[in-house]
């Protein structure tokens, strides 16, 4: 029995339509460089929602990668000119980093599902709590580190032509995709999501789940940031400070429900590539930069508002056929 | 038929979806003070002939008449205008609002238009509580009541606004014997006072024992309007489901030899169950009666792991079961909850989805899987157990309630068990695919797996249990084979007054 | 008498700033010294300034890689008085919060206050009050028009006008691009409009566009890629109204391999900026020494602490414009530490 | 004692507390001027917290009350610099401003079926964007300008020692509470913030009352806007941005579960108060900045987890002793 999943075709349709009205204001749009400054542009965005798409198919929300991303950075510079830019320092730096995503994520995630605290008041307030562990271990200065050269690899490396960094994305998002759609792990955090109560009963510690969303979520961070950091090449307490939102924007845009158990990976792809576009064109096409904020708000209405209605028709349509059916 | 005035008329209703004609010109009339039973299958119309009455659906065809007059029901303001009020079955109370804010909820007495007039709805309260003899806390939360005490602020929303009828949809689903006894009560007193009720349920001796008149509707078309005396349980399913429901005779089934042995020596947990010992033994079907509250539930829930018990030892086959629920479930122990929208299924995935949710460590031995086995496995449990959907891939909120069950039985039927408990089977399942559950229960026990039923349907309990274990506030009372038994014994047994004390 | 008040002070300070100059701090104390006689009998109401429990805030509008640099100074100028306890406000970008930190000062009973602001306008009233009750407000970058001790105007339109100029000095034609601070600082964004308007009417030299950054490195890497497609790399120079963000475009630059090509401006003078120019990523970055402003700062704080002058009653804050020098590739070997 | 008044209870005390640590600590705490100021910043983050509190009770949340702030502030701004109209009028016309922001975010929510988070978080942008077109201008730049107008800042003027502010914000507290409590539009707040289908079963016009409550929101965080610009005398850029979240944190810690139904003004008047002493005593002890940050957001986790188990603790009490009820019923 063949199933048809069913494709919609709006999506593709908005940036279709985006795209060719950048070219036709600046032709250069769609040169190969420009295609790849926006995919760098958008690229650790990128890698961070494919870790933060898993508290919000628990129904939960990270607000808090954004300060981990900057402690991770800081963590990984700091190890690294201890350890005097040798690659094998700068391996320990990318480990200490990633380590310390991970126990941000774990605390997220202890106190969200053992106090039963919501995770926006959790992740909210531990935003607060690791920027200030980050100025604490930067003292507030910027910390450079030119001299290693695994770090500058990572930063401007290519690979074909086309940076790490975009690689970098690609990788997460093959392994997210498969975790999420091709393992066990995938199906049960759909199933919390959608239902915690039924999923406990099936036997499958729900809790468990739920916390490893957040260490999940607090690592990718950490790797985003650290590879931020390998761009830049220097770390500062105050970087990737703007991130939470955006990304947050960019699962929503791409279908991830707020409510959890609903959305896929695939979706950031579309809101990745929404949001970087937006930017791009409005620069190119000489938007003064105080209305780009406002358009950019006005474009997430749209192709939210555009993902609802093309659901509303077909569960409509579903359930007119299933009414038929039982009545 | 005595043809004096009747309160209500609907005349010629004919309603159709696309490609399905829903309700075929309909007639049914409810009288002045009369307490009207509508029975029929899940799908047969029953709904939608009430949603049509309460304005929540318009007809395509056909007049509603109340009190003589002809009605047009838009929405529901007009559905209480002619004094017509709905209790649906999943109640419709907000949590956190005391008692009194809930039943003046849409209809507050005002002082000037804004402010609320608490003094005199409380004056308002009291007076319909006494005049009905509730026992209720007016300035209790709502979310602090048990079921029955939320079905009565229910029922004093309706006669709020003196509804002259009131709807009740499977209002006994979720109370105890005593409970259910409290409202029966309360309908015959409304009765008396004159208020029409129309009475939806699947359970037979709940209609006999209340209704002056019984509809019968099947496949949109009003197959019967039955007098009290002319209420017999085989004419109606007769009617119901088109066929005779074949009476198995209540036979005793007996161990089989080699089947596997659930063992349970006093079990105990601090708020509740108090040194629970009983044995189950596979292709026997253990039904465990007992009125809301004596704690069956909760020791299905201990014996799942779902629940900590302070102490007590729980064996299958010897070997002891584990405390953590995921572990249980690899022991062959597999639980069919209660409450099957909340806690059996995950109503936003597919029905393939929620079957591989319990398997998957069956199915594939690396944590890598493949959509394809899944859909595989679902379409071969949805011929098995003939579960009506156009295909795995449809979402379960959109199934019925009978078929939603069958997909929490497929659940488990996949896993090759040890014991399987299920807890209130069929709440709010229509006659036909009933059958077919018990039929499945039964086939798993035959192949020498226990299974465990637990139930506050008395005749259920009687029809496919060979021993039945009565549970008394958290105690064993008694463990019986199923030889003989009749409706009463279990009802006397369950409120803790067995014949041996009468003798 | 209020007005040869100010012009008074305005002398002292004036030629004890000639002294200074960038870099060599020994002549500052000596100059402070001899002008404090001359200045004492202003209004007589001064604070001996060994007395115990003095306390001076530094309120930050953020705390960035500049404003350590000030704190540095600050520090370093106190040095000298330890009876003085010096606390940090850090307003973390947000202009209300830095008038809720001044309230605070003023009702902690500082006797000092040293603040860049962030909000020139929102810090008036605030302002003025700390001045009536005593307390010394000294401003550094772009203070608020009500009178007050003093400001240290080293502003970003002094930036603005200086990079232009030398561009002007070091090309005889160019096309300039720039990069400003995000689009709700507004006393900051000076800068590029000053550098926009001295370029403007050469012939020759043509502004073509400014993008608002947000003082990241990668924000700043990503508009410059922007701009290059946008003008398909023709342009000579870009303008950062920060080393963070110009060292972004350098690596923007260096990655599209235009590097020597585009010449790229900063200012703030920090360290990493100034390796860029040695290896001629960068060719400039406006310097402020940033620990001597904290120390300048500080010592006309302690004057007007000591002296006891009332700035409110000044007809206009006096102006004190810290010289500020423009590192290239011939001087960078100077700061380089 | 009911649940919820007894959880107020221990807050306000727990804020008690904190304040005589305080004024132990430093004497400056417990000056009347520090009180003063205490109280006049409180009025601006309390009402966007008594604005949002109305929303997150009806189930829902608000990101847009800082920039609706800063779009009241600006407008308001610019109509007392650069017109003759009556200050009263000007107010009006703010107030406006935040009856119309409310009601985008109602449509956006109701018509387009947005969620919550995302069609505030939309709109927080565009209303910033519409502060930057209405700023000041000069010479291209965008500036900030300060207002000279007596009788406009009089608004942020004292009465008998108190600022008029603090005063309209308790009274607006006081009236919040009469709404929520004695009023049916409050009663009908509490159905839709718990269940949304029992709350249309009961006839209750399910959009009317979710868009009243953005519109509530929308008018508080105006009305915080005038407040500021009374206050600072200037609308700067991008005032008001990051007080949304500081409000969430105050209608969190105030007892108020954000997942709607439950709560009420008293709990986001102690709330906003324990944030704002919070924040003023840490910088008594003169701690360093970055340890500022890390007990703010240790303030609100440690409240927050105390409200969770407290709400969890007392829920199984009740659960234990239905049981029993229900034991003797049977």
């Amino acid at each position: 029995m063949k199933h048809l999943r069913k494709i919609s075709y709006q999506k593709p349709l908005m940036l279709l339509a985006l795209i060719v009205i950048a070219t036709l204001l600046n032709r250069s749009f769609l040169s190969i460089s420009n295609i790849i400054s926006i995919l760098l542009a958008v690229c650790i965005y990128g890698v961070m929602a494919c870790g933060t798409i898993f508290p919000l198919l628990n129904g939960g929300i990270d607000l808090s990668i954004g300060s981990i991303a900057a402690l991770s950075g800081s963590v990984m510079v700091l190890v690294t000119i201890h350890f005097g830019y040798t690659p094998a320092g700068t391996m320990m730096g990318i480990l200490a980093g990633i380590a310390a995503g991970a126990v941000c994520g774990l605390i997220n995630g202890l106190v969200s599902y053992y106090f039963l605290v919501p995770s926006f008041v959790v992740t909210l307030a531990m935003k607060n709590i690791i920027l200030g562990v980050a100025q604490h271990i930067t003292h507030q200065n910027t910390i450079i580190c030119l001299e290693s050269k695994v770090m500058n690899w990572i930063g401007t490396g290519k690979i074909a032509g086309v940076p790490f960094l975009i690689w970098s994305f690609v990788l997460m998002f093959i392994v997210v995709w498969f975790v999420l759609n091709r393992t066990k792990y995938g199906k049960y955090t759909y199933a919390t999501g959608g239902n915690e109560t039924a999923t406990r009963y099936s036997g499958i510690n729900s809790r468990m789940i739920g916390i490893s969303a957040f260490v999940i979520s607090g690592c990718t961070a950490a790797i985003s940031g650290i590879l931020l950091s390998c761009f830049n090449r220097q770390a500062v307490a105050t970087q990737a400070s703007g991130y939470d939102g955006n990304v947050l924007v960019m699962l929503v845009v791409g279908g991830v429900s707020m409510a959890g158990g609903e959305g896929n990976i695939t979706g950031v792809l579309f809101g990745m590539s929404l949001v970087g576009i937006i930017n791009n064109a409005m620069l190119l096409m000489g938007v003064d930069s105080i209305y780009q904020d406002m358009i950019q708000g006005i474009l997430i209405v749209i192709a939210v508002a555009l993902d609802y209605f093309s659901r509303k028709r077909s569960i409509a349509v579903q359930t007119k056929k299933m009414e038929a059916k039982a009545a | 038929m005595n043809e004096e005035k009747k309160l209500l008329y609907m005349k010629h209703i004919r309603k159709a979806f696309p490609g399905v004609l829903v309700l075929d010109d309909v007639d049914f009339s409810v009288g002045y003070g009369e307490v009207h039973g509508l029975m029929g299958e899940n799908g047969a119309g029953k709904s939608t002939l009430i949603k049509i009455l309460t304005g929540i659906y318009p007809s395509d065809e056909g007049t509603i008449e109340v009190d003589g007059k002809e009605v047009q029901i838009q929405n529901k303001y007009d559905a209480a205008s002619c004094g017509i009020s709905v209790i649906y079955q999943e109640l419709s109370l907000i949590p956190t609002l005391t008692v009194i804010e809930n039943i003046f909820l849409g209809q507050e007495l005002t002082k000037g238009k804004v402010f609320l007039d608490r003094k005199a709805m409380r004056k308002r309260a009291q007076e319909l509580v006494e005049k009905c003899h509730f026992d209720i806390d007016l300035d209790a939360a709502v979310e602090n009541l048990s079921v029955a005490k939320q079905q009565i602020v229910e029922i004093l929303k309706s006669l709020l606004f003196d509804a002259k009828i009131i709807i009740m949809d499977e209002p006994t689903a979720s109370l105890n014997i005593q409970e259910s006894e409290s409202l029966f009560e309360i309908i015959r007193r409304l009765k008396a006072q004159g208020t029409s009720i129309i009475y939806i349920s699947h359970r037979l001796e709940e209609i006999w024992n209340l209704a002056d008149r019984l509809t019968v509707l099947r496949d949109g078309k009003v197959r019967g309007v039955l007098s009290k005396e002319e209420i017999e349980p085989a004419k109606v399913v007769h009617m119901m489901i088109g066929k005779d429901l074949q009476e198995e005779d209540s036979v005793v089934h007996d161990p089989i030899a080699g089947g596997s042995v659930l063992k349970i020596e006093n079990l105990s947990t601090p708020e509740l169950l108090d040194k629970i010992t009983f044995e189950a033994r596979g292709g026997q079907i253990l039904g465990i009666g007992g009125l809301v509250g004596s704690g069956r539930t909760e020791t299905l829930e201990c014996i799942y792991g779902l629940r900590r018990y302070t102490e007590g030892k729980i064996t299958i086959d010897g070997e002891t079961v584990a405390d953590k629920a995921g572990r249980v479930r690899k022991q062959g122990i597999g639980l069919v909850p209660e409450d099957r929208r909340v806690q059996g299924l995950v109503q936003g995935l597919s029905v393939a989805d929620n079957i591989a949710l319990t398997n998957y460590d069956v199915m594939f031995r690396t944590s890598y899987i493949t959509p394809r086995k899944i859909v595989e496995t679902a379409d071969k449990c949805i011929r098995q157990l003939r579960i009506k959907t156009p295909d795995g891939m449809t979402k379960c909120m959109n199934l019925s309630g009978g078929n939603q069950q069958k997909v929490v039985l497929a659940k488990w039927l996949e896993r090759d068990l040890k014991v399987l408990l299920v807890d209130e089977p069929t709440v709010g399942i229509d006659v036909g695919s009933k059958a077919e559950i018990y039929g499945i229960l039964r086939s798993i026990a035959d192949q020498g797996k226990v299974v465990i039923v637990v139930s506050s349907d008395v005749e259920e309990l009687l029809k496919i249990s060979d021993r039945i274990l009565i549970l008394v506030n958290g105690k064993v009372y008694d463990d019986i084979p199923n030889r003989g038994l009749t409706a009463d014994d279990l009802l006397l047994a369950a409120s803790g007054m067995s014949k041996k004390e009468e003798v | 008498m209020k007005r040869s008040a100010a012009k008074m002070l305005v002398g002292a300070l004036a030629v004890m700033l000639l002294f200074t100059g960038c870099g060599r701090r020994g002549a500052a104390e000596s100059a402070a010294a001899d002008t404090s006689e001359a200045a004492a009998a202003v209004t007589g109401t001064g604070i001996d300034l060994t007395q115990e429990g003095l306390k001076i805030g530094f309120s930050a509008g953020n705390m960035d890689s500049n404003a350590v640099l000030w704190e540095e100074g600050i520090s370093q100028a106190l040095s000298s008085y330890p009876n003085i306890e010096l606390t940090t406000f850090d307003a973390g970008g947000s202009g209300e919060k830095q008038v809720q930190q001044f309230e605070e000062m003023i009702s902690q009973g500082y006797n000092a206050i040293i603040c860049n602001a962030l909000d020139t306008s929102a810090l008036a009233a605030v302002t003025t009050e700390a001045e009536k009750e005593g307390i010394r407000v000294v401003h550094m970058n772009i203070g608020p028009e009500s009178p007050h001790t003093a400001g240290l105007n080293n502003s970003s339109w002094n930036i603005g006008v200086m990079v232009a100029n030398d561009v002007m000095a070091k090309m005889d034609s160019a096309k300039c691009v720039a990069i400003g601070p995000p689009v709700s600082m507004e006393a900051i964004a000076q800068g590029v409009t000053a550098f926009e308007e001295t370029l403007k009417g050469k012939d020759g030299f043509e502004f073509l566009d400014s993008q608002a950054g947000d003082w990241t490195t990668e924000t700043a890497n990503k508009l410059t890629r922007d701009l290059l497609t946008k003008y398909n790399n023709e342009f000579d120079v870009i303008f950062c109204h920060s080393d963070q963000m110009a060292i972004g475009a350098a690596q923007a630059v260096d990655a599209a391999g235009l590097t020597g090509k585009i010449k790229i401006y900063g200012a703030d003078g920090l360290q990493e900026a100034l390796t860029y120019i040695k290896e001629g990523k960068m060719e400039g970055s406006v310097y402020c020494n940033g620990v001597q402003q904290g120390i300048q700062t500080t010592q006309i704080c302690l004057y007007a602490m000591a002296t006891g002058i009332d700035g409110s009653s000044l007809a206009a804050t006096p102006e004190i414009t810290a010289p500020v020098l423009i590192i290239d590739p011939s001087n960078v070997d100077e700061y380089l530490e | 004692m009911k649940q919820s008044t007894l959880r107020k209870l221990v807050s306000a005390v727990l804020l008690l507390i904190f304040v005589a640590i305080f004024s132990v600590m430093s004497d400056s705490f417990m000056t009347w001027r520090n009180v003063n100021s205490i109280l006049r910043e409180v009025s601006v983050v309390g009402l966007l917290s008594l604005g949002v509190s109305f929303v997150i009770i009806g189930g829902g949340i608000d990101l847009s009350t800082g920039a609706v702030l800063g779009l009241s502030a600006m407008i308001t701004s610019k109509f007392v610099t650069e017109t003759w109209i009556p200050i009263w009028v000007i107010v009006l016309i703010a107030l406006l401003v935040g009856v119309l922001a409310g009601l985008i975010n109602g449509l956006l929510v109701i018509k387009l079926g947005l969620s919550e988070l995302i069609a505030t978080f939309a709109t927080m942008y565009v209303f910033r964007g519409f502060v930057y077109i209405l700023a000041y201008r000069e010479r291209g730049r965008l500036i900030t300008k300060t207002v000279t107008d007596a009788q406009f800042l009089s608004i942020g003027g004292k009465i008998g020692g108190i600022y008029y502010m603090s005063i309209i914000w308790l009274l607006l507290i006081a009236a919040g509470y009469i709404i929520l409590k004695k009023t049916r539009f409050g009663t009908y707040i509490y159905a839709i913030g718990t269940n949304r289908k029992s709350a249309q079963l009961s006839g209750i016009n399910y959009e009317k009352i979710k868009a009243a409550t953005f519109v509530i929101s929308g008018v508080c965080s105006a009305l915080a806007g005038v407040f500021l610009l009374a206050w600072q005398g200037s609308a700067g850029l991008n005032s008001g941005s990051g007080m949304e979240f500081q409000a969430i944190a105050a209608v969190a810690v105030g007892g108020i579960v954000l997942s709607g139904g439950r709560g009420d003004t008293i709990g986001v008047c102690i709330g906003s108060l324990f944030m704002i002493v919070i924040v003023n005593g840490i910088y008594k002890f003169g701690l360093p900045t970055e340890v500022q940050t890390i007990v703010y957001g240790a303030v609100i986790i440690i409240m927050s987890i105390f409200d969770a188990v407290y709400m969890n603790m007392s829920r199984k009490k009740l659960i234990v002793n239905k049981k029993a009820g229900a034991g003797q019923e049977g």
